[in-house]
C-alpha cells in the first residue's frame, strides 16, 4: 500500500486458518519439503522452481525413490530443505555423478538441480557428453543468467543487453560474446529424448513447469535417453532490479533469447 | 600511538560509509589506518560491522582486534560482542535515539548522542551515521572537521553526488553538539 | 508484448477499490514472519486483492495484507519463493464490507 | 586356484573384481589404459558397469556417483589425468567416499601429489606402493578393504612396469574383517521422510541450515590422525647390522632389494627398508630400522620427494642422502636409466663410501 | 605518491598492473572474485585484457596463451579452483611460462597445495606469502620479476583477511635488475624459417624427432635448484635470546607478531619467524633463528603442513611443536577462533610452558 | 602389383627429375613443412591434413603471422614438421591457449589443430565457450572418431556402427550412446561465423579442405567471430582396417554422418 | 553410393594393362625410402598408373612404381601422407612403349 | 634357479607370442616366471624385444635385466645391447637363416639354428620363433616339449586356431633338431 493512501481498508486475517467452513487447497509446503526456512534473497526465483520440482516428485509417487545431485550456486542452500536422498556434487560435475548413481541405481529416479553458472560455465561438457551417451538421469537447469551466489557477474547464458556486475550497461555481443542456449544444444543430440525450457515468471507458467518436470520424469522412468529442463528463474540481487520487477524483466529479457517451450518430446524435434 | 575503533549497526544504517569516511579522514591526517567491514549476511537488518585501527607508524593490529579503544553504535542489536572487547577507559558513542538497554558500568567513558533524532532534524534521516562520526571526531579530536568532510566526500559515489550537502550538514552537527563536551571528557580521562 | 507486460504496469501499486458488499470464495493464510516483501505475491493475485502492508515484520520486510475478494486460486502461493502461503477456499462464499 | 600369465593392468583389474568393485569409469592415457581395459572386459559379466567416460574429470565424477550409492567403486589415470581429478580427490575425501583411486604412474615423480594431494584444504589418502604383480593383487583387494573401513579414498600408485609386465599368479580372495554397513550411503528411498540424507563435502546436515566446516574439518582431521597410526605398512631386510640403510618404494624398491640381495651375498653391510603405505609414511619402523645405520640413502625415480618424509622419520639421527633421480626414456614413461641393477649398485656403493651422487 | 584507502585487492590489481600485468582471466570465487574484478575495471584503461573465463581450467589456459606470446599475465581463485588448475600448473611450469598466480585462499590449508604441487612430476613454484597490504603490493610486483627472472610460476599465497581489510596505500611502481629479452616467446613472425619456435611442456625442439624427457627434466630440476638456493625470504624479530620461537605466515604471522610484540614488552622471552616464501622454504634462516630457542612452535591455520618444512629445517635440533589448527567460520572462508590475539597468546604461552594444545 | 602378374613391366624411373624438358608441378612439399619425416602411421590422413594446412596458410601468406596452438594426440608429433610459431596446449585446453595468445596479438592468425579426443572429449566446453565468446580464432579438427594415439578406443565423435578398439562390433547407441556432431552445434552458436566441414578421402575433397581453411583463416582476419574446420582424417590403425581401404571407411562410415560441407559463412547457417 | 565407392573396389589391384603405345603428359618422382606402403596413391592416380611394387624399402614397406601414362595431375601427391610425391608436367608429352 | 631370458627380433617374426608360449610353458612346470615385451615403435621392421624370467621360488630379479643367462636372437639387428647383457657361460640361440654378423667370442655356448630354414621347409614360414624356442627348450631343459605345446596352445588366440597344428611341428622340429645336441652342449658346460 503506497503512502497515498491513508484511508482504512478492510483487511481480512490471515494468520489463522478460516473461521467459516472451508477446505484447504494444496499444500502450504510441498510433502517433500523438510522446511520452509531459507536464506535466499527475496523474490528469489529459485525456491518456487524448488517447490516444482519436489511437487513434480510427489505426483509421481517418486519421494521414495529418488537421488537428486546438487551443483554449487545459491540453490545449493535450498538442499537442507529438500526432503530427497541427495548428493552434493562440485561445481559443475553433477552429471556426471548423476551418471555414476543412475548405472548403480537403475531403478530409481536420478536427477541434477544445476545453476547456469555451474551447468554451462563450469561444466558444460558434463552435461552435453552425458546427454549424447543418452544417460537415463534427468538435468534439471535453474537459469537466472548469472553467478547469483558470487555477486551477479555474467555467465554464458547472460542474454546480449542483460545488466548483471560486470555487464552494467547489459551485455554486449562485441565486447563479451553471445549467450550460448543450452536448451537448444541438448535437445540436437541424438541421445536426448526430452528437452523443454519453462520459467516460474508468474503462476500458469510456474504450474507448467511442474508439468515440463513431471514429463520429463517420465521419460526417464520410460528409459528412452536423457531428459532435460531448463527453468528461468528470477535473480532481482544480480540483476540490480527491484524484487517486483524480476518476473517481468525474466520474461522479456531472458525469455525472449531463450525461448519457453517443449523442443524435444519423445526423441523427436517439436519446435523449429 | 595506535587506537581501534569498532562500529556497529544494522544493515541499512550506513556503517560501512562512516567507516570509510572516518578512514579516509585518517588518511587526510597523515595517519596509517586499517579498515575491516564484516556483514551479516544480505537480509535488511542484519549483522553490520565495521573494524578500524589508526596509528601514526605501521600498524601492528592484525586486521580482526580483540580489543578496541573505542565504539561507535548505531543500533543495541549486535553491540554485545564488541562491549566484550572495550579495554577500560574505552570511549564508546551511542546513538541515544535507538539504542536500547545499558552499558554494563565498567570504567569507559559513554557518550550518548542522538543521531537519528538531530539527523531528522535536518531533514536527513539517513545522515544519522554522519552524526555519530562527527561527534567522534569531535570527542576523540582522532581527526579534524576538515579531514572527515574531505573523507567524506571522497568516499560518496558520484551518482549519490546529491547527498553531499546533507552529509556535511549532518558531520558538523554532529562534531559541534560534542566540541563543547570535549573537554569535560578529557577531564574524565576518556581516550580514544 | 510479453505475457508478463499484458498485465498492465501498475499492479503492484495495489487494487483499485471497488464499491458494494465483496464477496471472497476463498482465503489465505500468510506467515508474515516468514515474508521477505518481494512483492511477488501482489501482481499475481488475479483479483488483485492482496496489498503491502505498511508495517514491518521483524526481519525488517514489508508484507501483503488480504483485502475481500479472494477466490482461492492459489496464484499467490505459486509465485511466492518463501512458502508463506496456504489457500482455503469457503464452502459458502463469505461476504464483506468493502472499505469507503 | 590355477596360476596364470597375467599382465599387471590384468591382475589388478581381476583382483578389483574379486575385491567387490562394480564400478569403474577412466578415460586412456599410458600406462593405465590397459586397467581400464581391463576393467571394461571383466565388469559387464559381473553385473557390474565401466564406462569409458569422456574425461578424467567426469571419470572421477562418475565414480563419486556410484560410490554415494554404496558401491565399490573405482577411477584412475597417471599423475596428469589425477591432477586434473585433484579439486574432486580433495572434496570427495570431505564427503568420506571410499573411493580407490589407480595411479599408474609414469616415473615416481608424483609422490608429492600422491601423499600431500594437490587439492585445496586438509586431507589425506592412504596409499599403496605395491613391489610387484603378486602384491599388487593383494593390495588392491586391501585397498577396498581399507577404503571401505575408513571411507577415505585409497590410492594404489603402480607404474608403467607393474602395468606391462606379465607374471602367473593366481587372483585369490582374501578375507578381512568384518565392515560395518554402509548406512551413510544413498539409495534413494529416505525422501518424505525416512530421514532423507545428503552426502557432501562441507559438513551439512539436511534440515539444519547453513555449515559447520569447523567442527566437520575437525572430527576429519581426528580421523587422519586414527588413520595414520593405524595403517603404516613397510618392508624391510638385513637392516640389525647394516651401515647403509636403502630405502626406496614399489618397482624402484624391486630393484634395490636385488642389488642389496647381491652385496648381502658378498658379505656388505647394507640393508633396504621400504614403505608399503606411502601415507601413512612408516616413520617410526624407519627410525628403528635406521637406528643403527651410519648412513640413510634415499633411491627414488625423482628429483627428491619421498626423502621429505624420510628425513621427518629420521630427523637428523643420521644423515640422509639421495642416492637416486629423475630417469626417464624418451616417451616419458619413467623407464630411465636409472632402472639398472648396475647403476643401483654404483650409487648404492657411493652411499656406503659417503660419495655423492649425480641427480 | 600519495596514499589511497583500498581494499587488499583492489591493491593488488593496482600493484599487478603497475608491475606491467596486461592480461588476466579468472572465474569468480570468494575471496578471489574481488581481485577478479580489480582487475576487469583497471586493465582495458592500460591497454591490457582481463577476461571473465567460464572456468578455472579455461583462465589458466587464456593465461598460458598470453604468456607464451611473451605479455606479463596472470590468473588465480581460491584452492578449489587452483585445484581444477594443477595439471596447467604443472605443465606450464615445465614450458617454463612466467605465470604469477594469485591464491585468494581460505586459510592456510593450501600451504601444500602451494609448496608441493598437485600436479604431477617434480615442479616448484616461488610461492610469496605477504602479511599485510603494503608488502602484497611489494610481492605482487616482485612476483611479476621473479617470473620473468627465473621462468617459472610465481603465487601469491593471500586470504581472505587480505583480500577484503582495506589500509591506506600507495601503490608506487619499483625497480628491479634489468631482466633479459623474452627471446623465447612466440610472435608468430618465426616461421618459414625464421627459426619457428614451439614453446612446450615436453622438451620438444622443432626440426628433431621425438622429445628428451630425461635431459629436459634434469635442467629444469637444476634450475629450481638454483632458485632454492637465491630466493628464499623471510622475517624474523627476537629471536637472538628466544626461549620459543613462534613460525607462521601470511595474516597468521601478523596476528603472532602483535601477540609476541605484547609479551616482549612484559619481558617474555619470546620471538618470532616468518618465511615470506613458502617455497623455497627459508630453512637455514630459520635453522639459525632457532638455534639458542628451546622450542620451536609452529602456528599454522591448518591441521598441521607448513611444520613439515619447519622441521626439516630443524631437523630436531629442538622440539618443533604445532600450536596452530583448523580454524574456520561459518562460511568456510577460514575466519576462525583462531583469528584472535587472545587465543594465540594463550597458546604461545602453552607452547613456552610445553603444554600441548588441542588442535 | 599382385602376385598373380609376372609379367615384365614398363616402369618409368621416378627417383630422379625427369631428363625430357619438364616443369615442377607444386611443391613436393609445402614451404612451410620444415621436414617431412614422421612416425605417423600408414595410411594415416593427419599428414595429409596438415599439408593443406600448411598450403592454405602460405596461400595466405601467413606463416610469418600466425601462431598454432596444438592439442595432444598423433598429431602432436607432426608438430616438429610445421614451420610455424606454436604453442603447445594441454590435452584439450587448446582453445583457451588460443585466445589468451590471440588477445595479446590481435594481428596475428591464431589456430588451434586438435583430435576429436582432444577437442569433443577432453576439452569440449573450451571450444563452445570460445565460439560462442566469438573469438577471433580458427579452431581445427582432426577428427578420426578414435583416440589414435592411445591405441584406437572410441571418442565421443565416433559415429553408430564404427569400429574402435573398444567398440570391435561397432558403436551401439544403446550401449555406448551416440556421436556429437560438432560442426553443427559450432555453427549453432552466435559468435560463430564459419564452420564448414571436410575431409581428406581423395584428392578433390583433400583440395577443398584447403580453400575451407583459407575461408576459415579470412573468416578470421576479417575479425567477424569465430571460425571452425573439421576435417575427417583416416586412422586405419584405430578402426582396424587395411590401410588401403582407410579413405572408403572414412567417407562411408564417417562422412556419412559427419555430413562434408559448409555450414556457417559469414554468420549465416548454408546448410539445412 | 558414396563417393569412394563410384571409383571401384578393384582399383588397388592395379591398373588395367593397356595396348599400344602410352603418352605421358607427366611424370613424378617418388621418395621410395620414406614411402610406407599404405597403398593411398594407387587408387587416387585417375589414369590408374600407380602400382605397387613388389620389392620392400629399407624399412619393409613396398612401394609405389608408376606405369607410363601419368597426366601430371598431383593427385597422387595430394593423397600421400608421407610426402613422398613430387610432380611434373612434360612441356611435350612423352611416349613410352606398352608393356605385353 | 633364477635364469633371465632375452628374446630380440624384429617386428613381424613374432618374439612376444614365443616369449609368451615359454612363460605359459614354465607355468606349466610350476615355475614362477616374469615376462615384459619391449617394442621401439609401431613400424613394421622395428625392435621388438622381450625380457623372460623363470625361476623355481618368488622371482627376485627386477622386470628389467641387466644380466641374462640366455638369449634367443631371431635378427640381428637389436642383438647388440643385449650381446652386452649376457652373463659368462650364457646361452645363446641364434636363427642362422637370418642372423648376419658375429657373436664376440666370450665364454659363451652360442647354437646356430636355421629356424627359418626349417620352418620355410615345414610349410609355415612364420613359424621360425617356434623353431627357435623348441630348440631352446631343448638345449636348455628348462620346460619339456609338453609344457611348450599346452603353452602354445593357450598363447593363440581363437581366431588363429589354423595355426595350431603348424606351429606344434615347428616346436617340436625345432626341440628334435637340438635334442640330439644337448648332450654335447651340457658337456661344453654351458648354461640357461
Ligand atoms: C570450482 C569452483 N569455482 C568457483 C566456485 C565459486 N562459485 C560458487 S557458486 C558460483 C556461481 C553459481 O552460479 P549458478 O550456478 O548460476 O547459481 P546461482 O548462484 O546463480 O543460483 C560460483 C562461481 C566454486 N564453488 N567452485
Ligand atoms: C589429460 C590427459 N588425459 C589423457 C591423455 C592421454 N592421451 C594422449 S593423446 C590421447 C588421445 C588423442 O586423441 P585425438 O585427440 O583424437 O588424437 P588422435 O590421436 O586421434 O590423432 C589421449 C587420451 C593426455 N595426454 N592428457
Ligand atoms: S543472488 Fe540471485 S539467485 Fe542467489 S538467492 Fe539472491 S536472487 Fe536468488
Ligand atoms: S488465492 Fe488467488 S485470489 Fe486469493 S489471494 Fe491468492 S492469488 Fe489472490
Ligand atoms: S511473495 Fe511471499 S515473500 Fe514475497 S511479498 Fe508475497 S508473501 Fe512476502
Ligand atoms: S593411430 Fe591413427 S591417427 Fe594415430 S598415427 Fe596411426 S593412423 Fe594416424
Ligand atoms: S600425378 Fe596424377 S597421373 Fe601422375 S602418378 Fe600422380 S596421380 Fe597418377
Ligand atoms: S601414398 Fe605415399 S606412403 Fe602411401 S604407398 Fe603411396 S607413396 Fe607410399
Ligand atoms: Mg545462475
Ligand atoms: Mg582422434
Amino acid at each position: 500500500m503506497s503512502g497515498d493512501d491513508n484511508r482504512t481498508r478492510f483487511v481480512v486475517r490471515t494468520d489463522r486458518v478460516p473461521e467459516q467452513p472451508a477446505s484447504r487447497v494444496g499444500e502450504q509446503r510441498p510433502g517433500l519439503l523438510r522446511s520452509e526456512d531459507h536464506d535466499l534473497c527475496p523474490g528469489c526465483g529459485e525456491p518456487v522452481a524448488l517447490r516444482m520440482l519436489l511437487e513434480a516428485i510427489e505426483e509421481l509417487g517418486l519421494g521414495q525413490d529418488s537421488i537428486g545431485v546438487v551443483g554449487i550456486g545459491c540453490y545449493t542452500a535450498l538442499t537442507t530443505l529438500m526432503d530427497i536422498d541427495l548428493i552434493q556434487a562440485l561445481h559443475g560435475r553433477a552429471p556426471s555423478v548423476a551418471t555414476g548413481a543412475k548405472r548403480m541405481r537403475p531403478d530409481k529416479l536420478i536427477f541434477t538441480l544445476q545453476g547456469d553458472g555451474d551447468m554451462v560455465n563450469e561444466g558444460l561438457q558434463e552435461v552435453i557428453h552425458t546427454a549424447a551417451r543418452g544417460e537415463s538421469v534427468t538435468c534439471v537447469l535453474l537459469n537466472n543468467g548469472v553467478f547469483g551466489e558470487t555477486g551477479g557477474h555474467m555467465t554464458a547464458t547472460t542474454v546480449i543487453g542483460q545488466r548483471t556486475k560486470n555487464t552494467p550497461e547489459g551485455r554486449d555481443a562485441g565486447y563479451h560474446g553471445h549467450p550460448i542456449l543450452v536448451t537448444d544444444i541438448i535437445a540436437g543430440l541424438g541421445g536426448t529424448a526430452y528437452a523443454a525450457r519453462c520459467g516460474v515468471y508468474d503462476a500458469a507458467e510456474i504450474s507448467r513447469t511442474r508439468r515440463i518436470l513431471r514429463r520429463a520424469f517420465e521419460t526417464q522412468q520410460k528409459g528412452v535417453g536423457f531428459s532435460f529442463v531448463e527453468i528461468l528463474t528470477m535473480c532481482p540481487t544480480g540483476w540490480f532490479v527491484p524484487t517486483a520487477e524480476g518476473p517481468e524483466y525474466l520474461d522479456q529479457v531472458l525469455g525472449s533469447v531463450h525461448r519457453l517451450g517443449e523442443v524435444k518430446v519423445d526423441g523427436k524435434l517439436v519446435q523449429s | 600511538m595506535e587506537c581501534e575503533i569498532m562500529l556497529t549497526g544494522i544493515g541499512g544504517q550506513g556503517i560501512q560509509l562512516a567507516a570509510q569516511i572516518l578512514a579516509r579522514a585518517a588518511v587526510h591526517e597523515g595517519l596509517q589506518v586499517m579498515y575491516l567491514g564484516t556483514y551479516g549476511g544480505t537480509m535488511r537488518g542484519g549483522q553490520t560491522d565495521a573494524t578500524l585501527v589508526v596509528a601514526d607508524e605501521r600498524i601492528l593490529a592484525p586486521p580482526l582486534v580483540s580489543h578496541v579503544g573505542s565504539a561507535l553504535a548505531m543500533h543495541h542489536a549486535f553491540f554485545a560482542p564488541i562491549e566484550t572487547k572495550l579495554r577500560a577507559g574505552a570511549v564508546v558513542l551511542i546513538n541515544e535515539s535507538v539504542f536500547e538497554g545499558d552499558i554494563a558500568g565498567r570504567d569507559l567513558c559513554v557518550l550518548r548522542v542522538p543521531a537519528t533524532a538531530m539527523a531528522a532534524d535536518l531533514g536527513h534521516p539517513l545522515g544519522a551515521c554522519m552524526v555519530l562520526i562527527g561527534a567522534f571526531a569531535a570527542a576523540t579530536e582522532l581527526v579534524g572537521i576538515e579531514s572527515l568532510l574531505g573523507g567524506m566526500r571522497e568516499s560518496i559515489p558520484a551518482y549519490r553526488r546529491q547527498n553531499l550537502d546533507a552529509n556535511e550538514k549532518a558531520l558538523r552537527e554532529g562534531y559541534g553538539q560534542l566540541e563543547a563536551g570535549v573537554a569535560s571528557l578529557r577531564a574524565a580521562g576518556g581516550k580514544a | 508484448m510479453s505475457r508478463t507486460q499484458r498485465r498492465g504496469p501498475d499492479k503492484r501499486r495495489g487494487p483499485v477499490k471497488r464499491r458494494g458488499p465483496i464477496q471472497s470464495r476463498g482465503t489465505v493464510t500468510i506467515d508474515v514472519e516468514r515474508c521477505k516483501g518481494c512483492e511477488l505475491c501482489i501482481p499475481a493475485c488475479p483479483p488483485e486483492v492482496l496489498v503491502m502492508s505498511t508495517r514491518r515484520n521483524s526481519m525488517g520486510a514489508e508484507y501483503p495484507e488480504l483485502e475481500p475478494g479472494c477466490t482461492g486460486c492459489g496464484a499467490c502461493l505459486l509465485v511466492c519463493p518463501d512458502f508463506c502461503f496456504e489457500i482455503f477456499r469457503y464452502e459458502e462464499p463469505v461476504l464483506h464490507e468493502a472499505s469507503a | 586356484m590355477t596360476r596364470r600369465l597375467m599382465e599387471g593392468s590384468e591382475a589388478i583389474a581381476e583382483a578389483a573384481v574379486v575385491a567387490g568393485c562394480r564400478f569403474f569409469a577412466g578415460y586412456p592415457m599410458t600406462p593405465f589404459t590397459e586397467l581400464l581395459e581391463g576393467m571394461a572386459r571383466r565388469l559387464p559379466a559381473e553385473g557390474g558397469v565401466c564406462i569409458n567416460a569422456e574425461s578424467e574429470l567426469e571419470a572421477i565424477g562418475m565414480a563419486w556417483g556410484a560410490l554415494a550409492t554404496g558401491a565399490r567403486a573405482a577411477t584412475g589415470s597417471t599423475g596428469q589425468g589425477l591432477a586434473l581429478m585433484q579439486e574432486s580427490l580433495s572434496e570427495l575425501t570431505r564427503s568420506e567416499l571410499p573411493l580407490v583411486l589407480f595411479n599408474m604412474a609414469r616415473g615416481q615423480a608424483d609422490y608429492y601429489q600422491a601423499t600431500r594431494g594437490g587439492g585445496h584444504g586438509d586431507y589425506r589418502h592412504i596409499v599403496l606402493a605395491p613391489i610387484d604383480i603378486g602384491e599388487a593383487v593383494a593390495l588392491t583387494q586391501l585397498a577396498f578393504d581399507l577404503a571401505d573401513r575408513w571411507r577415505n579414498p585409497v590410492q594404489i600408485y603402480g607404474d608403467y612396469l607393474l602395468a606391462h609386465t606379465s607374471e602367473a599368479v593366481a587372483v585369490e580372495r582374501l578375507d578381512f574383517a568384518p565392515l560395518p554397513t554402509k548406512d551413510w550411503a544413498v539409495d534413494g528411498s529416505l525422501g518424505g521422510s525416512g530421514a532423507s540424507r545428503n552426502i557432501n563435502p562441507i559438513g551439512m546436515t539436511k534440515g539444519s541450515k547453513g555449515i559447520e566446516p569447523e567442527s566437520f574439518w575437525k572430527r576429519l582431521q581426528a580421523k587422519h590422525d586414527e588413520i595414520a597410526a593405524a595403517e603404516a605398512r613397510y618392508e624391510s631386510e638385513h637392516t640389525e647390522d647394516a651401515e647403509l640403510l636403502v630405502v626406496a618404494f614399489g618397482t624402484v624398491a624391486r630393484f634395490v632389494r636385488y642389488v642389496v640381495a647381491g652385496l648381502r651375498a658378498e658379505g656388505v653391510k647394507v640393508g633396504w627398508f621400504r614403505p608399503i603405505t606411502l601415507w601413512p609414511f612408516p616413520a617410526q619402523a624407519l627410525a628403528e630400522a635406521a637406528a643403527g645405520a651410519a648412513r640413510v640413502a634415499v633411491l627414488e625415480q625423482n628429483a627428491g620427494q619421498m626423502i621429505d618424509d624420510v628425513r621427518l622419520a629420521i630427523l637428523g639421527a643420521a644423515p640422509v642422502i639421495p642416492i637416486g633421480g629423475i630417469s626417464s626414456d624418451e616417451a616419458g614413461f619413467g623407464i630411465g636409466p636409472l632402472l639398472d641393477v648396475d647403476v643401483i649398485r654404483d650409487r648404492i656403493e657411493a652411499g656406503l663410501a659417503g660419495r655423492e651422487v649425480p641427480r
